[in-house]
């Protein structure tokens, strides 16, 4: 109780640092927004109709990966401008209760960059989605905690590295690699609504899973991590 | 994490030591072999040249950086055993640039309150304390230095800490502002330990001057070491 | 003052005629203008398509014109600059609210017409690169630092300014799904009775975008000069003290 | 010719400090190679290998896109470090000097990523030319030319922005959309040899205009941005 | 981008002049309407608490900013009209940590070649004055504060200025190497001009017992106002 406590006072700090600037809110939807029209116009949808279906939710995935990406990296920024990092590490607070606070954060911050992008999506690739629509609400939110929770963790890591902006992206693209591969796999089987429902279960079923082993993982190994210098 | 054996055994008249403590970058020795301690209620000034170890000293002391030999001990344990009793300000202010001063102490003493002990000032009463209006609206971004500094001290001093850390706290501050900081930490010294015990302070500056009301004990490093350590000058 | 005064009756007949203008324009395009055969009455849209398409072209070049001067009197005249700065920004968020709306003008006719909501064909995609150009510009200015705002967003406006001639030619560049242009020398030309419809249309919606500039030039105008006054209240205070 | 020698001068400089560190490049290598691993997976080319050639050209510029564009955002940090730009606009030389000799050391570190990637994905993607490769050594440059002048002029217009790294993205994206175009159609219209010849040529020197047009204006306007205090 | 008419005016006495300059930065004056000349061959020492406006008086004259309201005039025009001839420190070091401080001080030097006026001394001659080895191959951001300081001072000093900015010069220095530092500054006030001409030195400081020996006129900044100028302690 005491720890849910910890990690609402840093969800609500995080929030409120957020709504005092709202311009990375602001710049991230509209990044990816750009993300979706330098996608259409790479893979031109329009001309080859029969084949968007079919990639569209590799693109979905990848330019939220690309975007959430960007936005991450700018997560503890805030936290070490000041060396507040290291005020954080005095506190006698538990260290993950930080972590995981600052990860929820930046998933509603990607579930509401998604909630605008999704009909923008659709109309820019004229998509219908032909099978089960509902399982989408499962498998957005799983696929955006696999990318979120191992992205806030990675920043940390990365935060007092030279080429900050370009390590999380190196460490973070291999290991979401089976997590995207899952993610666009169930997608792309609700679009085209031809993946066996079976199979479409074991994606989902699967996502769920790397889910909670990364979010175990990085809950433990967090204040390792904080306090390695 | 649990609170091993001997809590207070700083009545064995040490706050912090250090023992033996060498800290090293790469091939280079901040620390070399450096063994000191301070005593609980007494407060230590440390000069030195650029470079020569100050800062790591404070920061090893407080638990931000393990030793690469030695050990150092805070209230008779590891640093980080204790930090609801130890404060750690350094040069930067350590708050949110975005947040309120009001907000920013706020947010940090519900970190440091739980764990069954209620040892928190109210931050309103912090804030007072160094001079600053807790109604104040503008985030600390928008600060002078001087208030930024103050806001810095505010954050330490509401934790109501037995044992206090400060780096170049006068730095890039003009005289009268350092001459009210010194004025406040002196005062600090004197507040009552709810538990019973002492305040111990612990600074490095390069104003050796300015901080001399604060200097019952002056240590000097050179090149990682401590060279000389005089005491008595006052208090 | 009464300079002041005089400029607000001038602001306040403007809008009047603006209103006026536009309610022609509307009864020319709803109840007089001949229906279109094979489109029917959602041809009707094409009346307020091509207005907001044709001043999202024109309004940039107000912004365009506002940054180089900007540039130019930069170190020269700083007030004047500061003038031209007011007048770049509102001229790039009335730019951002036109073209958008030729966007979802042309979007809303585009589903029944081609049967899709959008399609990348030159017109298209440049008009849409217009748009997010303008928005990245006043990204720009929120995100550039105090004091500097001017310098930067002024030089991108001069990038930005280069789409504009390109969204004009695409339909003669490239092929696209998008009609080609009705007026012009190679134009197919319209049925006549049409014509009042969309000139009065055109006026008026113009009317309407000039009227939103200064509006918008007044405001931003009012916020320089009690940022500037707020400085030299600061600045005279400090004077009058005895040192 | 003193011009020149400024300009060689300049880029002597960010190619030693290359040399030095080798950050940039590595990191795009790894970064563009990662791209490709997940656009692989993500579209699965070996699925519908139909697809892929009509996609690849896309996918490579897209990559290339958001490779060079993290390292261009960091191309200025060396200058912004020390507060070394400041002794730049001191010095008496041109300040255009300093933008064309950061902007071909930046060409040449893309460059030289380009020529590593591309044997890996002809590779990975399956591809065969099908239609006049030597064409790609011109697409290839011109392209290259047109992301990196536009980022590095902006990427020196961001530097002290507050959100630095989201604003590069979002002004840079617009404005190379045209350009992401022209490159992707030329590519793919070589990779699957269906395009006219006429149209491709078109292409290319649509793609040289805006190479010429934009490098004018950034030398034009970056003594203006330098100066911007 | 031609040099106008009066280049060799500063034989009129003044090297550099602000003529009721002020700077606002959104609504807060950094300086307001500050009138004030600095003489040819003069040196002045710049004191103020923090936010003064210290920095911002030098940076307008480096003509790193433009003022708000008022003109900077540097020997007779405006100051990017005579880079070549002005040079500019601050408390960074303004030089590649990665390369070696004589790639660092070669480099720079060419960039002030040229324009037919070879007014650029040598980077190993500058790099000797300061004591630095110029056949070090440790990169600059190896350095230590004191070395940082030194080399950087060397980047000015090569391009043999006759008007000579610097802030803040002694922040974070140990005594003896800001002891060190003003002697060769005080040297270098002596180094003569290719042309013929003197050398303008003006320098802010905290530390004003340390600056003394430079102190032609000592020039009291507070907020943003001149409000004291003393001359002739010495010199
Ligand atoms: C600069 C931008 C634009 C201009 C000047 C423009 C102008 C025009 C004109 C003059 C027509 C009437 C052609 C005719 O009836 O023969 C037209 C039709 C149309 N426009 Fe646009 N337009 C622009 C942008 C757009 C955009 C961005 C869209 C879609 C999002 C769009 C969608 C349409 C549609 C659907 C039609 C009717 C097509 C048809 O009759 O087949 N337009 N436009
Ligand atoms: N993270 C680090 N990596 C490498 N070397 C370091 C690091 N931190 C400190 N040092 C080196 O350790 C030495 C001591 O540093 P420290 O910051 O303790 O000095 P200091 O006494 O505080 O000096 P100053 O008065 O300049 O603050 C310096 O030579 C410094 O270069
Ligand atoms: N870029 C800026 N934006 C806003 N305010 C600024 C900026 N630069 C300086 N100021 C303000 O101008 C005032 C004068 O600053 P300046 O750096 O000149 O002071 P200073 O005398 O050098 O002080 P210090 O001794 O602390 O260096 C300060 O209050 C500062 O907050
Ligand atoms: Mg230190
Ligand atoms: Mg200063």
């Amino acid at each position: 109780m005491k720890y849910l406590g910890y990690v609402f006072e840093h969800l609500r700090k995080d929030l409120r640092l957020e709504w005092r600037s709202r311009d990375a809110i602001n710049g991230m939807l509209f990044f990816v927004l750009l993300m979706v029209v330098v996608f259409s116009i790479a893979f031109d949808p329009a001309g080859y109709p029969s084949v968007t279906r079919q990639i569209s939710g590799g693109i979905l995935w990848v330019g939220l990966l690309f975007a959430s990406m960007t936005a991450l990296n700018q997560s503890w920024s805030r936290e070490q401008r000041n060396q507040v990092l290291e005020a954080q590490r005095m506190a006698p607070s538990p260290a993950s209760a930080l972590f995981v606070g600052k990860a929820l954060a930046n998933m509603l911050f990607v579930l509401a960059v998604e909630a605008v992008l999704a009909p923008i999506f659709v109309v820019f690739f004229n998509l219908h989605v032909l099978g089960n629509a509902k399982l989408l609400a499962l498998i957005l939110p799983l696929g955006t905690w696999a990318l979120v929770v191992n992205g806030t963790f990675f920043a940390a890591l990365g935060l007092r590295a030279r080429n900050r902006e370009l390590l999380l992206p190196l460490i973070l693209l291999p290991l979401s690699l089976p997590a995207v591969l899952m993610m666009v796999q169930a997608t792309t089987g609700v679009l085209t609504g031809e993946l066996d429902p079976i199979y479409l279960r074991s994606w989902i079923t699967q996502l769920a899973g790397y889910d909670l082993i990364y979010t175990v993982v990085c809950v433990l190994l967090f204040e390792t991590v904080l306090n390695a210098e | 994490m649990s609170t091993a054996a001997p809590i207070r055994s700083e009545t064995a008249a040490a706050a912090a030591s250090l023992d033996s403590v060498s800290k090293i970058y790469g091939a280079f020795a901040a620390l070399r072999n450096v063994t000191t301690s301070f005593p609980a209620g007494s407060s230590t000034v440390i000069l030195g040249e650029n470079g020569a170890g100050k800062s790591t000293m404070l920061r090893v002391l407080a638990g931000l950086i393990t030793p690469t030999r030695g050990k150092a001990i805070v209230f008779g344990g590891p640093p980080h055993l204790h930090r609801h009793r130890v404060a750690y300000m350094s040069h930067s202010t350590m708050l949110y640039d975005e947040l309120t001063a009001m907000e920013n102490l706020t947010y940090f003493a519900t970190l440091h309150r739980g764990d069954g002990c209620a040892c928190v000032g109210s931050p309103e009463m912090a804030l007072r304390a160094v001079g600053l209006d807790p109604a104040l609206t503008r985030p600390v971004g928008q600060y002078s230095q001087g208030m930024r500094q103050r806001a810095s001290l505010a954050r330490v001093l509401q934790t109501d800490p037995e044992l206090l850390l400060l780096d170049e706290p006068f730095s890039n501050l003009d005289v009268k502002s350092a001459g009210q900081l010194v004025e406040l930490l002196a005062d600090f010294r004197t507040w009552p330990v709810p538990g019973g015990g002492s305040r111990t302070l612990i600074l490095t500056t390069h104003q050796a001057s300015l901080a001399e009301p604060l200097a019952d004990r002056t240590l000097t490093m050179r090149q990682g070491q401590i060279v000389d350590l005089s005491t008595g000058t006052n208090g | 003052m009464a300079r002041s005064s005089t400029l607000r009756t001038v602001a306040w007949l403007w809008l009047a005629a603006t209103v006026a203008v536009l309610v022609v324009g509307f009864r020319q395009a709803i109840f007089l203008a001949p229906m279109e055969e094979t489109m029917g009455n959602l041809q009707r849209i094409f009346y307020y398509h091509l207005a907001h398409a044709i001043l999202g072209l024109i309004f940039p070049y107000i912004n365009l014109a506002a940054s180089l001067a900007f540039l130019y009197w930069r170190r020269r005249d700083p007030l004047k600059a500061l003038t031209a700065d007011a007048l770049a920004v509102a001229s790039a968020e009335i730019t951002v609210l036109f073209v958008g709306i030729t966007l979802a003008t042309g979007m809303l006719w585009g589903k029944p017409a081609w049967g899709i909501w959008w399609t990348w064909d030159a017109r298209l995609t440049t008009e849409l690169i217009l748009w997010l150009l303008y928005i990245s510009y006043l990204m720009l200015r929120r995100f550039s630092p105090t004091g500097q705002t001017g310098v930067l967003s002024a030089v991108l406006a001069v990038f930005a300014a280069i789409d504009i001639p390109i969204v004009y030619m695409s339909i003669q560049w490239w092929r696209t799904q998008h009609p080609a242009p009705v007026f012009g020398p190679e134009g197919g030309g319209i049925d006549p009775a049409m014509v009042p419809a969309v000139l009065w249309n055109l006026a008026g919606w113009a009317m309407w975008g000039i009227f939103l500039i200064a509006l918008r030039f007044a405001v931003e105008r009012r916020h320089q000069i009690a940022e500037q006054d707020a400085a030299l209240l600061a600045l005279e205070a400090s004077l009058e003290t005895p040192q």
